[in-house]
């Protein structure tokens, strides 16, 4: 049965290796500043007892005044998983580090958030639109595209 | 009346050649249905026997289509090139030898010119078609045909080897280049005396009309219809019927190299066209077999297969067949016995060194 | 001397016989030697997503037939699990049960698909996919016997399933159960032993087991690389835990690999459906939700064990009638993501079996 | 009557593709007006009644030859708009007269036996196996180091190959 980790646990083990980078914390999910996200998913995935080795989701979600960068991870070899999420005020300009470096999987997946909601992934090796085509006019799944 | 002869024969090639080769079409698709569960097409006249027709009328009606930046008279030739060939092929086959025979007698062989050279004439002839092929890719300005028609070369190239080595073997036997004395030295059909040369004259001869499971050419799942993938109606048509009259063709040839042609088995009754015929279908059965069979093999490892399985093979049926020619042994009942058992040994053996060879564990 | 060759840029599809839909793959070739290769997809493109965010949780459901159109059912279980997970409400066992046996149904059905078409994209001429084909339309004459349709089924509701099963389904797949291992068997005969076969896909087509981890494959692609990894087991829904299956698994991650835990895998669910049948229990087959649902605020990811792999839907509720976001997690999409690395230095015919032994839906990929 | 016609129309047809194999200036159209030459050199020897010959003409310049030639092509980039060796033009025609007047004087000066029936069309296949391989004729020393010499090339062309 897969455990569920609770985000407070997992930022205690965090706020040794980066203070001041997790938001907020509660028994689901897990928010990092936007900055610190690909060293946080770096840090998930090599410390052993967290052993993220899997990116399961990667999506984003419009709240109007900002958007949630929502990763489900888990873990293959302990069998629990976790909500990591970052948070991205404003509606323009909206960037944050790329992960595909260390989860593969994000791939196609950060490419996908980048058409919908238009938001950039530095790093990324091919930040281009995936399911829509080029010249596309603005990311259609932000809450004021109609 | 040289003349005369040579008018009748013409007429009885090509509607033998294009009744065949529509007979054919309808064959494969009605026999590769019943493999596969299914009917076939059985609407368009008596159990479908139509529907070449309909499909010929349908086909001769399209657009015919010109690539923009093809080469337009390449384009236009090509199917004329690679379709020729296949009917030129029957010229110096042989329907029926002179003599008696079911039914009525011939004071000469049936064939439009009973060459001396005919062997090397089919091989020569053959390896025209593959021009119109390269023609078509080339000209079509179409990756997938580029891709097709390099894969015609190398095919042809490679597989024309053991190919021509193993109607050596038969030349061998017979004493002769000329179809018709290689069917009268048949009194014990080669397929027996030479199986393994069979097996290789079948296997390249599969390989060289691009038939299952060498059919690369046509890889749809791969490179679409490779060289006729820009051709559409009259010309497409051309195409298509070219490859079934080479199929047409190699059943044909095959039955006169190896089954004996016109006769039958061990003379048991009297030579006739019959049992030509019946052969040619019988060859060509064996092939929709395989097709419906098999999947296809890599474009690496048929080369591979060719250079490294049929051509040291063809070599080992060569020094056989030459040394039974010169030794007591000769062309007997002695000689199948060795050859068969020698055939099952080589191929057996060859093929777990061949697949030793390519690393690949079987279980 | 080396011998120097023009590279050639070919976009296979997006209409192109083996591309199994509008899917284009734009490979650079050298000779028929694969250097590049990039996936483009989106010619299916219709927004589900969006859509969802327009329409009531229930009005959403046939919307997720058409996303994997060959396991509908299993897109329906998905969705409806996530929505029930997100309200709180259960089925009651008989559905459960029942919804058992529809998805491992859609399973085989789906699997039977897949490798025929696998078998067709090698050049099998369509011999294997008509074997295929006859068992998978007994599945469909299950399946339209249970809710009248043949593709789109639109079966599953949020707290059950839209009507029970009709009196003459049970005897009819007990039938299909008995007859179907035989089957499997006649497919494995067809193709197991095949040197062509053999030689085509050993070794060919290799994903192995870090990347595959990595590069979030699932299903029986994540499992062909030897990864014992099955939701049905890791993180059980419905009731598997109570039902009795292996999980087979590959060793090396080959396209031979994926194509055995395929077969393997339609005798497992046949396993299972001879359970499930056994213990149906009577009883309802809907709990008492209202066709207006209307969750509280919060967020959910629940996921499934599909024919394809993991397929999650992340639903996000602002307590209205409709999901605020609903974020649906394709295996198909997913399980691209390494094809590159699978099929580089590999001839043009292993990009296409590659691509077959993945086994991808374009109405899922692009949504 | 029949032998000369046909003489004359293939000797038309060899001259007119060569000439354009030069002329042309798309080069696959070059290469298959050669296929086309080397069918009337086919021809020009079944009238004479070398049939083998002919027969060997075809298989090895058509089948082989040619075919090796387009693939060349093919693997060539702007084989359609021309040839790149045009500079070389001046060069080029000097070499050829110079060749041609080499010929023409070696012509002249062969003293030609003229057969003195007509041709008979009888099977020359044996005849040249055995003019070839016979102790007596003396060709099988040459006929061995041919060979040699094949096999040489062939290896040669393995070597260079996997040097990549």
């Amino acid at each position: 049965m897969t455990t569920a980790l609770s985000g407070r646990d997992v930022a205690q083990r965090l706020s040794d290796q980066f203070p001041n980078m997790v938001n907020l914390c509660d028994g689901s999910c897990l928010w990092v500043k936007p900055e610190a996200v690909a060293e946080v998913a770096k840090f998930l995935r090599d410390t052993p007892g967290l052993d993220f080795d899997y990116l399961a989701s990667l999506t984003a979600v419009d709240f109007w005044d900002h958007f949630d960068v929502v990763y489900h991870l888990a873990s293959l070899q302990r069998n629990h998983t976790l909500v990591l999420r970052c948070q991205l005020p404003g509606r323009q300009n909206l960037a944050l580090p790329s992960v595909v470096d260390v989860w593969r999987g994000a791939d196609l997946q950060e490419r996908e958030a980048y058409d919908m909601f238009g938001i950039q992934f530095t790093g990324h090796p091919n930040m281009k639109r995936l399911l829509t085509w080029e010249g596309f006019p603005g990311h259609p799944l932000r809450k004021d595209w109609l | 009346m040289d003349w005369l002869r040579w008018i009748i024969f013409v007429v009885i090639i090509l509607a033998f050649a294009l009744s065949f080769v529509m007979a054919f079409i309808l064959l494969e698709r009605r026999i590769v249905g019943k493999f596969q569960l299914r009917p076939g097409p059985n609407r368009v006249g008596p159990m479908g026997m139509l529907q070449p027709v309909a499909d010929a009328v349908k086909i001769l009606l399209k657009e015919d289509i010109t690539p923009a930046k093809g080469d337009r008279w390449v384009h236009r030739l090509a199917p004329i090139v690679a379709f020729a060939p296949a009917l030129l092929v029957f010229a110096v086959v042989p329907f029926q030898g002179k003599g008696p025979g079911l039914g009525f007698s011939l004071d000469q062989p049936a064939a439009l010119a009973d060459l001396n050279v005919g062997v090397l004439y089919i091989v020569a002839v053959s390896s025209i078609s593959v021009i119109g092929m390269i023609m078509a890719g080339w000209a079509s300005n179409n990756k997938y045909s580029l891709l097709g028609a390099m894969r015609a070369i190398a095919q042809m190239v490679s597989y024309e080897v053991p190919l021509v080595l193993s109607i050596v073997g038969i030349v061998i036997a017979s004493g002769s280049l000329s179809l018709n004395s290689i069917v009268e030295a048949q009194s014990i059909p080669f397929i027996l005396l030479q199986p393994l040369g069979f097996l290789i004259y079948f296997l390249g001869a599969t390989a060289e009309i691009n038939r299952a499971p060498f059919d690369l050419l046509e890889a749809e799942s791969e490179i679409v219809a490779s060289y006729h993938t820009e051709y559409s109606g009259m010309r497409f048509a051309m195409f298509f019927l070219g490859e079934y009259a080479y199929a047409l063709g190699v059943s044909a040839i095959v039955s006169v190299l190896f089954l004996g042609g016109y006769k039958f088995p061990f003379g048991l009754l009297p030579q006739s066209f019959i049992w030509f015929l019946a052969k040619i279908f019988l060859v060509f059965f064996l092939m929709l077999w395989v097709r419906s069979t098999l999947p296809r093999v890599r474009i690496d490892q048929m080369m591979a297969f060719a250079w490294k399985f049929l051509l040291p093979l063809s070599l080992v049926n060569l020094l056989l067949v030459a040394a039974e020619g010169v030794s007591t042994i000769g062309f007997g009942w002695a000689a199948v016995g060795i050859n068969v058992i020698l055939a099952i040994a080589f191929v057996v053996i060859w093929a777990n060194r061949f697949y030793r060879v390519k690393g690949v564990t079987v279980g | 001397m080396a011998l120097r060759t023009e590279p050639i840029v070919v976009n296979m599809g997006p209409q192109h016989p083996a591309t199994h839909g509008v899917f284009r793959m734009r490979v650079t070739l050298d000779g028929e030697v694969i250097t590049d290769l990039e996936p483009v997809m989106g010619y299916l493109h219709r927004g589900v997503e969006k859509l969802a965010e327009a329409r009531t949780y229930t009005q959403f459901i046939p919307l997720t037939d058409r996303m994997d159109y060959l396991s509908s059912m299993s897109n329906n279980l998905a969705y409806v699990l996530a929505v029930e997970k997100l309200a709180g409400v259960e089925a009651p066992p008989r559905a459960q049960y029942l919804r058992v046996i529809m998805a491992e149904m859609m399973r085989i059905s789906n699997h039977l698909m897949a490798v025929g078409t696998f078998l067709d994209d090698m050049g099998a001429f369509h011999t294997p996919l008509l074997y295929m084909f006859r068992e998978r339309e007994k599945l469909l004459d299950l399946f339209e016997m249970v809710c009248g349709q043949r593709l789109t089924y639109n079966y599953m509701r949020i707290g059950g399933l839209s009507h029970d099963i009709p009196p003459e389904f049970l005897p009819a797949l007990k039938k299909f159960v008995r007859d179907m291992p035989g089957f499997v068997d006649e497919y494995d005969q067809l193709i197991r032993e095949n040197e062509i076969v053999l030689a085509r896909t050993r070794g060919v087509g290799v994903l192995p087991r870090a990347l595959a981890i990595n590069a979030s494959a699932s299903g029986p692609v994540l499992r062909g690389s030897g990864v014992k990894w099955d939701l049905r087991k890791t993180d059980p829904y419905l009731v598997y835990d109570k039902l009795e299956f292996d999980v087979p698994t590959g060793a090396v991650g080959d396209i031979y690999d994926r194509y055995r835990v395929r077969i393997e895998e339609m005798r497992q669910s046949v396993r299972i459906l001879e359970q499930a049948i056994e213990r149906l229990p009577p009883g309802e087959v809907r709990s008492d939700v209202p066709h207006l649902v209307h969750p509280p605020r919060g967020e959910v990811y629940g996921h499934i064990e599909a024919p394809k792999g993991e397929l999650g839907f992340y639903l996000v509720s602002d307590t209205g009638i409709a999901p605020y976001r609903c974020h649906i997690r394709p295996p198909s999409l997913i399980n691209l993501t390494a094809l590159r690395d699978m099929v580089l230095g590999m001839k043009i015919a292993d990009a296409i079996i590659t691509l077959g032994s993945i086994d991808i839906v374009l109405g899922e990929v692009d949504r | 009557m029949g032998l000369a016609i046909s003489f004359w129309l293939l000797a038309a047809a060899a001259v007119g593709s060569a000439l354009a194999v030069v002329l042309l200036r798309n080069v696959f159209r070059a290469a298959l007006l050669l296929i086309s030459c080397f069918f009337a050199i086919a021809g020009l020897f079944v009238t004479l009644g070398a049939d083998f010959l002919a027969m060997v003409q075809v298989l090895v310049y058509v089948g082989a030859i040619a075919v090796l030639l387009l693939l060349a092509i093919m693997l060539t980039r702007e084989a359609a708009t021309g040839s790149p060796f045009s500079r070389w033009r001046i060069g080029g025609a000097i070499a050829s007269v110079a060749l041609l007047a080499a010929m023409i004087a070696v012509f002249r000066a062969t003293p030609w036996k003229v057969a003195d029936q007509s041709v008979v069309l009888k099977p020359t296949t044996a005849e040249l196996g055995a003019r070839l391989l016979t102790p007596e004729s003396g060709f099988v020393l040459p006929f061995e180091i041919a060979s040699v010499l094949l096999l040489a090339a062939v290896l040669g062309a393995i070597v260079l190959v996997k040097e990549k």
